[in-house]
């Protein structure tokens, strides 16, 4: 409690971008979030930690609301998180984010995946979004790819392309559950290098990981969940040095033996 | 509308309805396992037989198929059913036959289950069987019939439901089951909703129970992978 | 003469068109083959047409199923209807009828070598093969032979090949019906009718009830008809290679119209 | 042969001599039916020339078999369009939001798939006659249609449900995530993806329909069955013309189950197949990946053609 | 290819238990074992790395003929690999498997899955095999959970009882395909400490990985695939010290970054 109390006060020197307080989850009788409270600032880092059932997805689906949540409030640039409808719809539109699974549109191009949301949410005109969408996909190294479809790209690709969508529609706080863990091993990297440039151009990023060298690479802060709580928020180098919990340091001998 | 139960033997009719469902189920589930047999098996010829039969009969009215029955088999091979010279002999071929015709038919769509519970079982559960050291006939008994068998329930109860609905098929051979009934009971009355219902109601009656057993039997019995 | 013409039910405003139904597959009274139309009932219509002062070619040959006669008329769907429509007092209430222009009877059709059926009370024990919910079959069945076996076909023609295999013994309907079938070029020599009808089918031409102007020109018809020859030689030609003689009752006396 | 089966092993050389063997005798077995029922049918007279002969020649298929077939195609077109509305219509009801809305879809639905087509035929063509809903030839071929729309409208109504049940729940998701309302990811995303996926089901229920038709003789509708059944009467042959009617039955619906396949397996080479990235995830992946894809598919397979006549 | 060569001298002091020679195998067009040459010593460890594609499963799976070769033969312990039948099956009861989606036996408990081959193919009685169970069991740390089904244990518990299930065979040699990459990191160290264990208690193992860590601890020597070829062998040392390959240098240069 001590912890997650003392992350409220965060980066003083940031404004509050994304904010939970208080918030309660359960699955039938399972509580997976158990009064969470998190400030995360404008262009701030944050990798969520834990182990598995911890809870990581489950708090980083409530912050666009793909959870509701039972108690607390969560808001972003300083709106409350809409219940329903619109305004809901809107506010997704300024939280990108990216899944292990890509889920990328099955039956779109990949140049219709990135035009998408801009289209029909920005109603944007699909010259001008097309022309963002290149030069998206050129960032994240795949414009050769534009008019295939994502069945057609390996996985790294893909997820390049799920960022690459979400950076269309200009959010203003990026969310990642577990970006890389349905990649063969010789495209983490691909992944994780756009997103150390994304850290490292300021967007404000909530990333569930069990990548240690992204953490240490570009996160501000680590916080570390288990069991449905915020046990410890420090920052990387805190963290992996010295973690305070019990927990935090069980959990860190048994991914980093290896 | 409840006097035609007095005017007309409405349940004698699907009484026969139940017959030729519970006979033709049985034949179907036998033919159906040999073919699937067949389509599974290693020997190519087999297979394509196998597809052979089931592209066929799939693909034909089941209405040509029990024509086919009674006349092909019964008139023109002689291929007789019931005893000889008994009073009830044409009868009895009839239902007889449109048993067969059903029989012959669904067995396409049962073994079609079968190999659809077959694919149920991932192809690591066998492999892990054999690199264990299973011969085939013990990784069969072992492994794979069991999973397949519970992946298979589902479908089978979809093709159970089917068949049951064909039964009336058979009223073009002059079986005097429920729709036969049901024309001849709109003939002599007039086509009111309510005589409609009542049949209608009646499939419902006899299909809705095994819908709920199957479901709830794959349920029960489903692999949790 | 029929120059007035236009008695027909609809409009009758001169108009040479008629809309006749007939039977569509019954051999020797109304066959379509192809886009001709031959048989018995064929003749008498094209005959009672001529009368009407419409030629062949103006003729609407329209399919009347014997379900679909009485809505057939009333609906203005046909002009009149000639397709082995026997004259009946239920049939009175809602049509009327001109004629009768020939009597039939319900009768057996037998192999041409089985000598054991000479007429309906010598079929106990023996197999009768019908069309699925005719009442003739079963007329046999409750008035002559209870011990008769049934099997039901949806067409006539399919019980041909049981009668020629043996499967069953007869076939009953009609016994213009049965001549029909007989005469056929396939079946010449194969069946014969037993010749001992029994009962009184009156075939009537029917019509739009109360239509009693165009029920007494076509009664006028049928009586030239009948005095030219013409009925004679139309059941001759269609019935006659069955070595079919028409039985009692014929030439039959056309009513007067109600 | 290449993909890796659940029952065997790759064959040894013992194996496959012992298939050879079978094969041997699977050829033997079937070669002796057939001549067992060639040599009785002779006996029958039912191989003599002149009753097949007269299949071929132009004036029973310009006659009998052409319109026949375009009866059937008609019936089946129609059938389809509107079954295609129905399901549509139906099946999103059962997925609406509201549940009153929910409730009326499930049990018309529940209802029109319990009934035998041929009842509703029968009562169908009844009704119209008597209440002379139709022109008279009009009749037939809406008692046809009503009753092959009303239930395969019912199944492709399921098609539709469980096509939207069976997309991976992500893609539903990541909509969300774009801003997209619930209904424009709907619309956009998941129905375009659950109706392509449905494709193969669907063109297998055109077989389902095409083959219902059959059922038409019932009430005098003039498809190809009938056409059999006058060219039994006009030239006195008909399990010929049965048989041949049979066959081409079995060609045209063979032809569309290929089809249906063909369209399958482009669809699953475009986007329905197996992602690489959610098979890496494990066991779990393993399973739900293929679900979507034979979910529909074996949906189909079940529902659509076991029901079918 | 001269390093293919070279590894035939093997470690000199070790017994040969699996000897490959001039193995080819193509999927279709695809050649996806070209030419491979490779001795295992008897209770040497083998760990075999290489990118996605590079046929390292395909290699593994030849072992105990899950997939057929095309030309060259493998020989375990002396035996050449029969190609069917009982011997054959005599042969995989000696050679252990475990895949990378563990195949438990999913309709069956976590004993009978250990049980099912002692007692139906080494005939073993139930009482036996139920005991050694129970100690293989404990030695993985899965003892609480053996009247559970798979579905009810963590991917991590799973991939142990695959472990010992093989074990129970008690084989000559142990193939594993990527054991660990389906699992969720905290649970990898668990597994890789069996494994360990395993290789210090003198199993003769084969394993496909991607843990670095493994390769580093327990491996004997390291075999490089790529595009079907065996590129290198080497110890662990040497290997990722100083790879003599470019395209093995590329490899660990993408895998070792983040
Ligand atoms: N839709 C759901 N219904 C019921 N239980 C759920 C649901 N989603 C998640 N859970 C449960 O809630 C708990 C937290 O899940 P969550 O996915 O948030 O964990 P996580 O920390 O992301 O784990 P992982 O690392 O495995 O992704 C787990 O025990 C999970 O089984
Ligand atoms: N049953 C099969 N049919 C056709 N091609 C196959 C089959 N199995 C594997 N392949 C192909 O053979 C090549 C080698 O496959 P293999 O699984 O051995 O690679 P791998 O090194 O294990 O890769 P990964 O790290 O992805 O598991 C790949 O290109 C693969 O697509
Ligand atoms: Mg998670
Ligand atoms: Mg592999």
């Amino acid at each position: 409690m001590s912890e997650t109390s003392r992350d409220r006060t965060g980066d003083a020197t940031r404004e509050p971008m994304v904010v939970i307080e208080g918030v309660n989850k359960h699955f039938g009788d399972l509580h997976v979030l158990r009064d969470i409270n998190l400030t995360v600032g404008r262009g701030e880092v944050v990798v969520v930690l834990g182990p598995s059932g911890s809870g990581k997805s489950t708090l980083c689906r409530a912050i666009n609301r793909l959870e509701t949540i039972e108690s607390g409030t969560i808001s972003i640039d300083g709106k409350a998180l809409p219940e329903e409808g619109k305004p809901l719809a809107q506010l997704r539109a300024d939280v990108g984010m990216v899944f292990q699974s890509f889920n990328l549109f099955a039956h779109k191009s990949i140049r219709d995946n990135v035009t998408l949301g801009p289209v029909k949410v920005r109603k944007q005109k699909k010259a001008q979004a097309d022309e963002k969408a290149t030069s998206l996909l050129k960032r994240v190294g795949i414009e050769a790819q534009a008019d295939k479809y994502p069945a057609q790209l390996s996985g790294g690709q893909q997820q390049r392309v799920a960022i690459a969508r979400s950076l269309a529609m200009d959010p203003k706080v990026m969310l990642f559950d577990e970006p890389t863990s349905a990649l063969d091993p010789e495209m983490v990297g691909e992944v994780l290098d756009v997103m150390v440039g994304l850290a490292k151009e300021g967007m404000t990023m909530i990333v569930v990981t069990h990548e240690m060298g992204f953490a240490r690479k570009a996160a501000d802060r680590v916080v570390f969940m288990d069991n449905g709580q915020i046990v410890e928020v420090a920052t990387p180098e805190e963290f992996f040095a010295n973690p305070r919990s019990e927990r935090a340091r069980d959990f860190l001998g048994k991914i980093l033996t290896h | 509308m409840l006097d035609i139960f007095e005017k007309y033997a409405v349940f004698s009719a699907f009484w026969m309805t139940i017959k030729l469902t519970f006979f033709s189920a049985i034949g179907a589930l036998v033919i159906g396992t040999v073919v699937a047999v067949m389509r599974v098996s290693p020997v190519a010829v087999l297979r394509r037989l196998g597809a052979f039969y089931v592209n066929t009969v799939r693909n034909t009215p089941l209405t040509l198929l029990m024509f086919f029955s009674i006349a092909g088999m019964y008139y023109i091979l002689q291929l007789n059913l019931a005893e000889a010279g008994s009073p009830t002999e044409l009868v009895d071929n009839g239902v007889r036959w449109a048993i067969v015709a059903l029989a012959v038919y669904h067995a396409a769509f049962v073994c079609e289950a079968i190999r659809s519970g077959i694919n149920t079982v991932p192809v690591g559960q066998a492999e892990a069987a054999r690199s264990i050291g299973l011969t085939f006939t013990q990784s069969l008994r072992e492994v794979i019939l069991p999973q397949a068998f519970r992946g298979a329930i589902a479908p089978l109860g979809s093709v159970l439901i089917a068949l049951t609905k064909n039964t009336t098929v058979a009223s073009v051979i002059g079986v005097a089951e429920a729709s036969l009934l049901m024309s001849e009971v709109i003939e002599n009355e007039t086509a009111s909703i309510g005589v409609f219902l009542v049949f209608a109601l009646g499939f419902v009656v006899l299909t809705l129970p095994v819908g709920i057993l199957f479901t709830s039997l794959s349920q029960r019995l489903a692999v949790k992978r | 003469d029929g120059s007035s013409g236009g008695g027909t039910g609809a409009g009758g405003d001169g108009a040479k068109a008629l809309k006749i139904g007939i039977k569509f597959d019954q051999p020797g009274l109304g066959l379509k083959q192809g886009s001709t139309y031959t048989g018995m009932d064929v003749d008498v219509a094209k005959y009672i047409a001529k009368q009407l002062g419409t030629d062949e070619g103006d003729i609407t040959w329209v399919q009347a199923p014997s379900a679909q006669r009485e809505s057939l008329i009333s609906t203005g769907q046909v002009d009149f209807i000639v397709a082995t429509y026997s004259i009946t007092d239920k049939r009175k209430e809602s049509v009327s009828f001109a004629g009768p222009y020939f009597v039939a009877g319900q009768d057996l059709l037998v192999r041409a070598d089985d000598s054991s059926i000479t007429g309906p009370d010598s079929l106990n024990g023996k197999k009768l093969c019908s069309v699925k919910g005719s009442t003739s079959a079963q007329k046999v069945k409750d008035e002559f032979a209870n011990q008769v076996q049934l099997q039901e076909f949806s067409g006539y023609s399919e019980c041909l090949p049981a009668l020629a295999s043996g499967g069953v013994d007869a076939l009953t309907t009609d016994d213009t019906i049965l001549a029909g079938f007989a005469a056929q070029d396939a079946n010449k020599g194969k069946f014969k009718v037993v010749g001992k009808p029994f009962s009184t089918e009156k075939y009537g031409v029917g019509l739009k009830k109360g239509n009693t102007d165009l029920c007494n020109k076509i009664t006028d018809a049928i009586k030239k008809m009948q005095s030219d020859g013409s009925l004679e030689k139309a059941i001759e030609a269609n019935l006659g290679p069955a070595d079919y003689t028409p039985g009692p009752g014929n030439p039959a006396t056309p009513e007067a119209c109600a | 042969m290449s993909a890796p089966s659940v029952l065997f092993d790759a064959p040894g050389p013992r194996a496959r001599r012992r298939h050879a063997v079978l094969t041997v005798i699977g050829l033997l077995i079937v070669a002796g039916i057939l001549a067992a029922v060639a040599l009785k049918f002779r006996a029958e007279g039912q191989l003599e020339s002149s009753l097949w002969t007269s299949l071929v020649t132009g004036e029973v298929w310009s006659f009998y078999i052409l319109p026949g077939l375009v009866k059937t195609l008609e019936a089946a077109a129609i059938s389809i369009v509107l079954a295609m509305v129905f399901g549509i219509v139906f099946g999103m009801g059962r997925l609406s939001q509201v549940r009153v809305v929910r409730w009326v879809s499930g049990v018309v639905v529940e209802f029109f798939r319990a009934v035998p087509v041929l009842l509703m035929m029968y009562f169908t063509f009844r009704y119209y006659s008597d209440n002379g809903v139709f022109r008279n030839d009009v009749n037939p071929l809406a008692a046809v249609v009503t009753a092959l729309t009303l239930y395969n409208g019912s199944v492709i109504a399921e098609l539709v449900r469980s096509g939207v049940y069976s997309l991976p729940k992500g893609q539903k998701e990541a909509g969300l995530s774009i801003g997209l309302t619930p209904s424009q990811t709907l619309r956009s995303i998941q129905l375009p993806q659950a109706l392509t996926a449905m494709l193969p089901a669907l063109v297998g229920q055109l077989v389902v329909i095409l083959k219902d038709t059959a059922l038409g003789t019932a009430v005098l509708y003039p498809e190809l069955l009938q056409a059999a059944r006058d060219i039994g009467t006009s030239y006195s042959n008909p399990i010929p013309a049965y048989l041949f009617i049979a066959l081409i039955f079995i060609l045209i619906n063979y032809a569309l189950t290929v089809v249906a396949g063909r369209v399958e397996t482009r669809l699953r080479r475009r986007g329905g197949g197996p992602r690489r990235g959610a098979a890496v995830t494990g066991v779990a992946g393993a399973g739900t990946v293929d679900a979507p894809t034979d979910g529909v598919a074996g949906q189909g397979v079940y529902t659509g053609d076991a029901s079918s006549r």
